[in-house]
């Protein structure tokens, strides 16, 4: 008998952990082009402390340990490179707390972006978090420990700056807390204490977190969507400027793809306006399409596409499938606004030359601070060639984001080494002394941010 | 590895509360009943099956009884037989005895390393069959077996005994075994395969086939009767005080012999 | 290669110079209009040209059929004046190109019913309606082969019209359909006004949706109870393109047991969606737009309608919900027939 | 001289309670018929065994081995065909055990004597011997008649005789058996003993089963004292592994397993369909229940309307009384 | 068979596994898949069986026992269909019985669906219980036997067997009566009628059945039918006629609707209590009624209804489905979708929780008593209810 698996059993319970065929199959995978590698374990716990318990075997039996949330990550970041336990979270799915006044929600690691916008709409209709473009599988939590983005990026920025604090059980066990939580005064603030924010952007090399709070923001009785067309790329990053400075949008994207024809060649905008009222909604209305953009549809440089009440999901699965092939992976980047046209038209070559047809997306994060801009290329799951064509492309396309003095945004293995080898050697020193401080047996998640 | 599963249709008598003895006392009533192989065959087909799929060789099935029981052949053929044999005969008569006598003179006729049977039919759950064609044939037999390995020559088995201890054995070929319940999981034989069965041949034996004529096969033991056990319809409600009812309820269990 | 048949002799004869001077979104008297259109007509610069919400009308108040839209459209690209953004029209041509694969040609010996562009609406034409038609366009990955490609109109690009609908009518054709239904009357206009004002062939005979539907009505007579609604009809520009077959409109009114409400934009007076109106390149473009549809809406409530009733699903998408927003049910033709005859239409809500 | 002859079976240095049950049968038999009872038993070490069947028997046979270390059927085979032979007793006696199954038919077909097996009933009619049978699903019950014989042999159902009070001192006699070579078709590899911890409920002879009517998972110690004074193993229905306090192996029904032990005592559980077409083929029912009108009173045998809760502990005592008394 | 014999070998691929499959229409919980809210690993999700299945077609992975329970574990409650957002979304559940078609003929299925399939085969219900007891349900109701009646009563394994189900065929039998239908019943000769086997992946016999039935109907010369569970009605409204059985089928909820609205069934009775529906999928999902069941219980008078958050085609599947009721693959634990249903019952704070399907009214029965909320809430049939308000005992 397997003493870790015992040991698992004892911990989790039987149902909850499993060295079958099946499962060990299924959690070998990311969704994009990552090879897959097979865990020796899969465990679904349910508690901090089973997780604790976990994390404590995993060091005596030197074993790794791959947290995931919804497992949608794309870059292969939750692939068991090493095998060990994947510790599949989505069973720790409580909403713990919603603090109206302060506008805040404490959620479990397994919370599920759906649910909390599903429990915000029902409960406090009024309050929406930053939700991601990704399916609503996904969870707040492994988003916020990827610095990912969401739809409120523009005015806010990273959900990842959304955070009020964490719970977080550390490498060897131990459960420590951040922000004003861990002083007992609630969960309303990441600030002022002294910082000891070792695990957002990590990808879970530095712990697991099991709770999250995460700032919430007012959410107005008319949501909706208008959408703006250019034919000239060089225009986009001005029209971003000059969306930003209204203060009036909420998330700005502007994005060309080769499929469907329409948006083939041409730069679409898509902009949330939001308001309580049709007064304010035609306020905004008249600052935004009619002050701010109207020189450019008078000029006819610009089309107004019209606007839309109601926030639709962007429902991404289906880009997997212009191939009819079920896959696509991207590089995000963190990218200067005025980078667009250059990353449309290189990204625009690299997919050309891999037979892919291209899809580019940049959002606006912040009053066009920077943007993630993504380059996304689909394959066909049943065909390993597109798969190959797909990596190669995504490889140049890490390349080619550094190029243009970007930054990887949850970088896969290929991403990390290259971002690994500019950083500065003094902070890449720090990293490797924080690796070793609170991950002294190397169980967390290994194969990611490994300084060597 | 040639195998030979001797096989035989039940009815399904598990559910029927309704069961009705003939006048003559001689048998019951069949005509509600539904009828099915019997379920230790089913595991001895599949143990055969298994065998055949990992060693190669063939598999014969064979049964004793009526046309109706072809429908047990069909279903081995579905399972993975290659050949299967029915000795026409009315066994409403029969003992073990007689059948065994029936199966010992076709099975001495095959080429054969290994036949398996059911440790018990479901009907009358006499046991006897396997262990005396064995004896009629010279081989060596294993009764109620539960682990079923084979290699060239000789096959490793486990029979089980009362509360869960088992026996261990090594026997060489040929031999016979009788197969018990839990050895395997008896496949699902889909009515597509079923159906496809119908089209295999199946070889329908007549008694004198193998040498063998009504008035040689005596039984040994006889059918007097048939009754129906008496049984009362309700629970019979053992009223009293808690103390009360459990001092007769260990009265009775101890008469019925529980402890 | 194709050419408009354009009779300018018509025009000069013309005594009410109706197509310009009943303009609902130019305020043009006769003078200027004659004037105007001979300067069209010759190829000179026209502020019609730039003005025109491309809203079809004219194409229906001209007494002599001569088509005085295709005309403005048609100077609009020679001249190059785009109703629309650059952008905005380089994103309606490529919309229109077929991009899943060819279509499957199965035969239908007969009439069929074409859903053009419109495949992902096959919920409307459920029941006993269409019990028993063949479809055709029934997959929405195939149905920019069967797109009628009118819509340019709107767009300033006739070009485009000619280049591609004899591809799409030879599609249409291979079907072997004789008469085709038409669910959209953007289709029947393209068949059977556009096609022969250009010269182009149509080897099958269109049929109006509504004329369909009227004679089935009639052979459903007996099931019709009637629903006793006030119904507006939001007239499409299409339909501008088939106005001897409007009349169907109030019978099928009759026929149901719908009350057509008196209002102010009704028939040729009909008011635009909004649809194209609000991305073109002028000045105001957006405001424009939501002061047409704001009267629309306000005059169909003044007129006491319960439900709006819609054929084309251009203007379903733009004017549904503001409708819906103002207490008045939008429903399409087809389904308040459905409602009619006992039962219940997938889009009623 | 003709007699009956009790064949008894031992393991684990104790005889074996069948061989009790049919030795106390044959007793009854012999002294109907006023013949002789035999009993022969053979292994290594069987001074104990024999010392105990004279108990029973007017003569014991102990035949002594080191060949029959295991209790084989082979070897056994040969010595009792070979004490047939010698005696030739009317009736032939066995348990119908899993030794039995293996070594019975062959021997009547090694000395061409009738057997019936697994008989709950042994009598003699007009001078002959009859069995009756259990068939059918324990639906039908069966008699049966031999043909002429010197011999028949016949095994009985466990648990189907009462095992009655012995008192005799019978003798006792050690014979000698001599084997042929040894030879090695069949090997004998040893026992298995069961694993530990793992129950195999559809093994059991007695179940004790429990339903909802448990209401809390502590009153499952009670329950166990009741099944290990039984000599029986806890199962349950489904809402107790539901619950998760027993693991779905134990659980008896449609979706559990199928059991057919001796006696299958069910407290508080009220006998809904899927349940009780798991354990409808046990021999002997009881139930214990609240409700009176528990669907389960229709299948049981026995039946006690009262809070289970009040009922096991009292059983526990009585139980424990009575077995005190035998042993 | 491998991937490119499997029919839809050509698209299975192209799950990408977003996870759409496992939400309820408003995102609200990621539970909505019985058998991913029971289990929790991605294997026993949508897109877990789909990839598992291509994986064990192309030999990536080896059958199981484990494989086969998750395959099987899929209840056919078509939530996936409904929110996959891919246009090979109309197949996820045909890929899903094919992959089980092939473990029938390979013939390694979990024990308890041999065991299913072989009851039918032999007795035509999956309990195994002889077709001669088939009609005892109807034993003193004065029901009678189709002779011609205007519609077949067709009652089902579950209402003919199941003590709880056969209350309430014994209940709607005396409903009908009262509101004086015309219509009789097959007793011990009706049969089984395959949805659940066709579910299961057994083809071969699900097209016996059909067509055993289809000619049995024809002969009796039915024309209406009226069924007592929503599988039945399934099937016998969207297969059969491909056996060229095209009856006029209703499940008895919509014969009950019109029959009180046009004043045929007196329910002035009436039944007082805080009502909660529960959608059956093969009611809801697979034929999108929604409205019968809720009608007949708000013309009741007296009932007031009150919905789950989790409702019509977002409703949470009792875990039943795909014989599930049966084989059980998903009980045992308080994630068992039976039991997280009635809690969400629970919430509502209604004390009835009504159901139109035997097998939800079995499974849900059980799942109140686990949980323990017996003296909370009741589950009723909707013909209990009626049955009530209509003066049935």
């Amino acid at each position: 008998m397997d003493s870790v698996y015992q040991a698992l059993v004892d911990i989790v319970g039987q149902e909850h952990v499993s060295n079958r065929q099946e499962e060990l199959f299924i959690y070998s995978y990311d969704l994009g082009t990552t090879e897959p590698h097979r865990p020796d374990y899969a465990v679904i716990p349910r508690t901090t402390e089973e997780i604790q318990e976990i994390v404590k075997l995993a060091n005596k039996e030197k074993v790794p340990v791959v947290p995931l949330g919804g497992g949608l990550s794309l870059a292969g970041l939750a692939v068991p490179f090493r095998g060990g336990i994947a510790l599949d979270l989505k069973r720790m799915d409580s909403i713990l707390e919603v603090n109206e006044k302060a506008r805040y929600a404490v959620v479990e690691c397994g919370v599920s972006q759906g649910q909390l916008t599903s429990y915000l709409e029902r409960n406090f209709p009024h309050l929406t978090h930053s939700e991601p473009g990704a399916p609503p599988t996904a969870t707040i939590a492994g988003n916020v420990a990827i610095h990912g983005q969401g739809d409120l990026a523009q005015p806010y920025g990273f959900n990842s700056d959304m955070v009020n604090g964490l719970e977080i059980v550390l490498p060897t066990g131990e459960v420590c807390k951040f922000g004003s939580c861990s002083i007992g005064s609630g969960w309303y603030t990441q600030h002022p204490l002294p910082d000891v924010g070792l695990f957002l952007g990590w990808s879970g090399t530095t712990g697991i977190i099991t709770k999250v709070s995460i700032r919430l923001f007012p959410s107005k009785k008319i949501r909706g969507v208008g959408q703006f067309v250019v034919e000239d790329e060089e225009l986009v990053p001005e029209i971003m400027y000059k969306l930003t400075h209204t203060q009036m949008t909420e998330d700005v994207i502007a994005f060309s793809q080769a499929i469907p024809p329409f948006a083939s060649g041409l730069q679409h905008f898509t902009i949330n306006i939001v308001a309580d009222s049709e007064k304010e909604l035609e306020f905004k209305h008249e600052i935004v399409w009619d002050d701010t953009l109207g020189e450019y549809i008078r000029s006819g440089a610009g089309g107004f596409l019209g606007f839309r009440s109601g926030l639709q999901r962007p429902q991404v699965s289906k880009t997997s499938d212009w191939r009819k092939g079920g896959g696509f992976e991207y590089v995000g980047a963190i990218m200067p606004v005025e980078t667009y046209p250059e990353c449309y038209r290189r990204g625009r070559d690299i997919s050309e030359r891999h037979d892919i047809p291209y899809t580019v997306l940049g959002r606006c994060i912040g009053a066009a601070h920077a943007m993630m801009f993504s380059w996304t290329y689909a394959f066909n799951r049943a065909d390993p060639e597109t798969i190959r064509q797909a990596r190669e492309a995504l490889h140049e396309t890490d390349d080619l984001a550094l190029e243009l003095h970007g930054t990887i945004w949850k970088p896969g293995l290929y991403g990390q080494k290259l971002v690994m080898e500019r950083l500065d050697p003094n902070t890449l020193n720090l990293m490797k002394k924080i690796k070793q401080m609170l991950d002294p047996n190397g169980i967390m998640n290994p194969g990611n941010w490994e300084v060597s | 590895m040639d195998i030979i599963a001797c096989i035989k249709r039940v009815p399904d008598t598990s559910e029927a509360d309704f069961i009705k003895i003939d006048p003559a006392q001689r048998d019951i009533e069949k005509d509600r009943l539904a009828f099915k192989i019997n379920n230790w065959d089913e595991y001895a087909l599949e143990a055969a099956v298994q065998l055949k799929e990992k060693l190669g060789g063939t598999l014969t099935a064979i049964t004793v009884g009526p046309e109706d029981w072809n429908e047990v052949l069909r279903r081995a053929l579905a399972m993975g037989a290659d050949n299967a044999i029915r000795i026409d005969r009315d066994v409403s008569a029969d003992d073990a005895y007689t059948v065994a006598v029936i199966l010992e003179r076709v099975i001495q006729r095959l080429s054969y390393d290994l036949v398996l049977f059911g440790a018990q039919s479901e009907d009358f759950g006499s046991g006897q069959l396997g262990a005396m064609v064995a004896e009629m044939l010279g081989i060596p037999h294993a009764t109620l077996v539960t682990v079923l390995e084979a290699e060239e020559g000789k096959v490793h088995t486990q029979r089980e005994l009362e509360a869960g201890t088992l026996q261990s054995y090594t026997i060489e070929l040929p031999a016979l075994l009788t197969v018990h319940t839990g050895i395997n999981q008896p496949r699902y034989i889909s009515l597509r395969g079923i159906r496809s069965a119908m089209q295999k041949e199946l070889q329908v034996m007549a008694l004198d086939d193998p040498g063998l004529s009504p008035e040689t096969l005596v039984p040994m033991v006889k059918l007097e009767k048939l009754e129906l056990p008496p049984k009362g319809k309700e629970a019979e409600l053992i009223a009293g005080a808690p103390e009360e009812a459990a001092e007769r309820l260990a009265k009775i269990l101890k008469d019925a012999g529980i402890f | 290669m194709y050419e408009l048949k354009f009779n300018e002799d018509e025009c000069l004869s013309c005594t009410t110079q109706d197509c310009l001077t009943r303009c609902q979104y130019m305020d043009i008297d006769r003078d200027t209009a004659k004037a105007e259109i001979l300067k069209i007509a010759h190829g000179e610069d026209s502020f019609v040209l730039h003005d025109c919400v491309t809203c079809y009308a004219c194409e229906e108040y001209c007494p002599v059929n001569n088509h005085p839209f295709y005309l403005i459209v048609e100077k609009q690209e020679e001249l190059d004046v785009p109703p629309l953004p650059r952008p905005l029209i380089r994103r309606g041509i490529q919309t229109g190109i077929p991009f899943r694969g060819e279509p499957d040609i199965e035969e239908i010996n007969g009439q069929a019913l074409d859903m053009g562009v419109f495949s992902d609406l096959m919920y409307l034409i459920q029941g006993r309606l269409f019990e028993g038609l063949p479809v055709i366009s029934q997959d929405p990955r195939k149905m920019f082969h069967y797109f009628c490609q009118l819509m340019y109109l709107h767009y300033g690009r006739t070009s485009v019209i000619k280049e591609r609908l004899p591809g799409i009518i030879q599609t249409i054709a291979k079907h072997n359909v004789t008469e085709v239904i038409c669910f959209h009357d953007e289709c029947y206009g393209t068949y059977t006004s556009y096609c022969p004002a250009v010269g182009i062939d149509v080897p099958f005979k269109a049929v109006h949706l509504f004329e369909f539907l009227y004679n089935r009505l009639n052979e459903l007579k007996d099931d019709i109870n009637p629903i006793n609604l006030k119904v507006a009809y939001q007239r499409p520009c299409s339909s501008r393109l088939s106005s001897d077959k409007h009349h169907f409109v109030r019978g099928i009114f009759e026929l149901i047991g719908a009350e057509n409400v008196e209002r102010e934009y009704v028939d040729e007076n009909a008011l635009c969606c909004g649809g194209t109106i609000q991305g073109q390149r002028r000045e105001g473009s957006r405001k424009r737009a939501a002061d047409v549809q704001k009267r629309n809406i306000e005059d169909m409530k003044n007129a006491g309608a319960e439900v709006c009733v819609f054929n084309c699903p251009a203007c379903y998408t733009t004017l549904g919900s503001m409708v819906a927003k103002n207490g008045i049910r939008p429903v399409f033709m087809s389904d308040l027939c459905r409602l009619a005859i006992g039962e219940k239409p997938a889009g009623w809500r | 001289m003709s007699g009956i002859l009790v064949v008894a079976e031992h393991r684990n240095r104790a005889l074996a309670n069948v061989s009790y049950q049919v030795l106390s049968k044959g007793r009854q038999l012999a002294d109907q018929a006023q013949m002789e009872l035999l009993a022969v038993v053979a292994g290594s070490d069987v001074d104990a065994y024999a010392k105990e069947l004279a108990g029973w028997a007017d003569r014991v046979l102990a035949v002594k081995s080191d060949r029959l270390e295991g209790l084989l059927a082979e070897p056994c085979q040969k010595i009792i065909a070979h004490l047939i032979r010698k005696i030739k007793p009317k009736i032939t006696l066995m348990g119908h055990s899993s030794f039995a199954m293996d070594m019975a038919p062959s021997l009547s077909v090694e000395l061409g004597i009738p057997l019936a097996t697994d008989c709950i009933d042994i009598f003699w009619q007009n001078g002959d011997i009859l069995v009756t049978r259990s068939i059918y699903n324990s639906k039908v019950n069966a008699t049966y008649s031999f043909a002429q014989s010197e011999t028949v042999l016949i095994t009985g159902r466990v648990g189907e005789f009462s095992v009655e009070e012995g008192g005799r001192q019978g003798q006792i006699e050690e014979i000698e058996f001599d084997f042929e070579e040894e030879s090695d078709y069949k090997k004998f590899e040893g026992y298995l003993e069961a694993e530990a911890g793992g129950v195999d409920i559809t093994q059991a002879e007695v179940l004790v089963s429990v339903g909802r009517g448990i209401k809390d998972k502590k009153n499952l110690e009670m329950v166990e004292e009741l099944a290990r004074v039984l000599g029986g193993v806890v199962s349950c229905s489904r809402p107790v592994v539901d619950y998760g306090w027993l693991p779905s192996e134990r659980q008896v029904g449609l979706s559990g397993k199928t059991v057919q032990p001796k006696l299958y005592l069910g407290l508080g559980i009220s006998g809904a369909f899927q349940h009780v077409v798991g354990m409808k083929g046990a021999s002997i029912i009881v139930a214990i229940n609240k409700d009176a009108k528990a669907p389960i009173f229709s299948v049981a045998n026995y039946g006690i309307v009262d809070d289970l809760l009040k009922v096991v502990p009292a059983l526990v005592n009585k139980i424990s009384e009575l077995k005190g008394k035998t042993e | 068979m491998t991937l490119t014999d499997y029919k839809y070998g050509d698209v299975i691929h192209r799950c990408f596994r977003c996870g759409y499959c496992k939400f309820p229409i408003n995102w609200m919980d990621v539970n909505n898949c019985p058998a991913y809210a029971r289990f929790r690993m991605e294997t026993y999700s949508c897109g877990g069986r789909l990839w598992l299945t291509r994986a064990w077609l192309e030999g990536e992975i080896e059958w199981s026992d484990h494989l086969a329970d998750i395959l099987y574990s899929c209840t056919a409650c078509k939530n996936c269909e409904v929110k996959c957002p891919l246009s090979f979304n109309i197949d996820i559940l045909n890929m899903m019985i094919a992959a089980k078609g092939e473990m029938v003929e390979r013939g390694e299925v979990p024990s308890p669906v041999k065991e299913f399939l072989e009851n039918i085969q032999r007795q035509g219900n999956p309990y195994g219980t002889s077709r001669a007891k088939r009609g005892e349900w109807m034993e003193g109701t004065g029901i009678e036997a189709y002779q011609g009646q205007e519609f077949l009563y067709y009652v089902g394994c579950v209402g003919s067997y199941d003590t709880r189900g056969q209350e309430t065929a014994r209940i709607l039998g005396k409903v009908l009566q009262k509101a004086g239908v015309s219509f009789g019943v097959l007793g011990n000769d009706e049969n089984c009628d395959g949805n659940e086997v066709k579910n299961l992946g057994e083809e071969t016999l699900f097209e016996m059945l059909a067509e055993e039935n289809v000619a049995q109907f024809q002969g009796l010369g039915v024309q209406k039918i009226v069924t007592l569970s929503p599988h039945s009605y399934n099937t016998m409204k969207n297969d059969y006629p491909g056996f060229n059985g095209e009856f006029e089928v209703s499940h008895y909820t919509q014969l009950l609707q019109g029959l009180i609205r046009d004043g045929g069934l007196d329910v002035s009775g009436g039944y007082n209590a805080t009502v909660t529906y529960h959608d059956p999928c093969f009611l809801g999902r697979w034929n999108e009624e929604y409205n019968a069941p809720r009608a007949v219980l708000k013309s009741t008078p007296g009932v007031q209804l009150v919905e789950m958050a989790r409702n019509k085609d977002g409703a949470l599947c009792c875990g039943g489905g795909g014989g599930n009721f049966y084989i059980d693959l998903l009980g045992g634990s308080a994630d068992s979708p039976a039991r997280r249903r009635v809690r969400e019952a629970c919430e509502t704070g209604a004390n009835v929780l009504a159901v139109a399907c035997p097998n939800c009214l079995t499974m849900l029965e059980d799942a109140v008593k686990a949980e323990g909320l017996e003296d909370k809430l009741a589950v009723k049939d909707i013909a209990e209810i009626v049955g009530e308000a209509c003066g049935i005992k």
